[in-house]
């Protein structure tokens, strides 16, 4: 596997996420391109409307899963810098819960990366959602990890 | 009905749906030598009926990595039953 | 062809762009993903040690143009809004030329759409760069736009 | 020698690498009714004879629009020939 450059940046934060800092962590006179995805808490969840979301996280299993996903995403792609943010707790309607800033030369490399980033995130890195509506909660029906993930060797 | 066989200490934690059924969040247990991550599970599904139906949708981990269920536990793992992941 | 919501914003700009300010144009409570592509100066093309950029339009054209895509993504992808916005003039080495944000209820609408609009603002809208390195300046090589573009019926 | 068919005004626009050869940016000029935007292009070749080499890359607009190099030009039209585009 390769190393994840010393120069990215994964947190686990309680805090309002600061997506400027965070393209600002990753842009670099190198690259000619940023791409960045932010996830944030819509008003509905099939059709019915939300109150606000908590979020839960085995935390250090989750923040060694984000650097894997940079792992592959420096290993797939020419990119240069990658920044992964997710915020736990609980977060009320537009608040971000997921920031992903990448950066490369060009941008096909930063499109791809950076999707590829957040599904694969949004699959295999153990945190939970649980929804809260003015009647109720229910925890976010989510995705049952690939025990065996196909994009790493047996070993 | 005490195990006659050598037993390991293991950590087992909780999260989510799991985390509210069980109402734990982390314990320290003892499982006999040789036991597999379903075993375990097993233990916790006799304890917690309400677990049951749970079942086909939840993953192990052993040592903050997915890992099969067929997978033998030994002393000192950090184990946890991780329901189907919704971050993002 | 459809018509593109009031509340999408285009503009070429002489000033630096503003990459927050396009970011909360496009976020509202229905959505739950917002893409943005940032492109900017990188420090060397082909190899050669970039001194600075300047882009030129033909304005009135190129902003047409800009919102033609806005009205190809609307009808291509379920996304919300989009904000798409091109500097003219002198850029230094990192200064953003072309920032564009979309916002989606659901990310895959937000990436297809954000990429879809990077790509063909570089085919088919007039925009020139021309690079001036220690040594001289040239034109950029640059793209024949299609004379009918395959996206648009011909009507 | 002067046309005998009857003429029509346009507005003729320059851009990039086009507006640093010719030296133009924007001229009004007339050309005869029929013409087509091929026809124009060629009178600037002849009139900027280091146009000729680009002749392949350069697409022309009529009114704002892409248009094919057989389209006839109207009175009052606003043409351009563009070099290839670079934005972004």
């Amino acid at each position: 596997m390769p190393t994840t450059p010393e120069s990215d940046l994964y947190e686990l934060i309680q805090a309002a996420v600061d997506p400027a800092a965070l393209v600002r962590h990753v842009r670099a006179g190198q690259d000619g391109a940023i791409v960045t995805f932010d996830g944030f808490v819509r008003n509905e969840s099939h059709g019915r409307a939300t109150k606000y979301l908590e979020y839960e996280a085995y935390e250090p299993m989750a923040l060694a899963k984000m650097r894997e996903i940079g792992a592959q995403i420096h290993e797939r792609y020419a990119i240069h810098r990658v920044a992964m943010v997710h915020r736990l707790g609980r977060m009320d309607i537009g608040e971000t819960s997921v920031f992903i800033a990448v950066s490369a030369p060009h941008r096909a490399a930063a499109f791809d990366a950076c999707r590829f980033a957040i599904d694969t995130l949004k699959r295999t890195v153990p945190i939970w959602k649980k929804e809260y509506f003015q009647d109720g909660a229910i925890w976010a029906e989510g995705k049952i990890p690939p025990t065996a993930p196909k994009t790493k060797p047996a070993s | 009905m005490p195990s006659v066989s050598p037993s390991v200490r293991v950590k087992v934690l909780f999260f989510g749906r799991v985390r509210e059924l069980t109402g734990l969040t982390e314990e320290n247990g003892e499982i006999s030598e040789g036991a597999t991550l379903g075993d375990l599970l097993e233990r916790y599904i006799q304890r917690y009926p309400q677990l049951a139906g749970f079942r086909a949708s939840l993953v192990a981990s052993r040592n903050q990595e997915f890992a099969a269920w067929d997978t033998r536990i030994a002393g000192g793992d950090e184990i946890a039953f991780l329901p189907p992941v919704s971050g993002g």
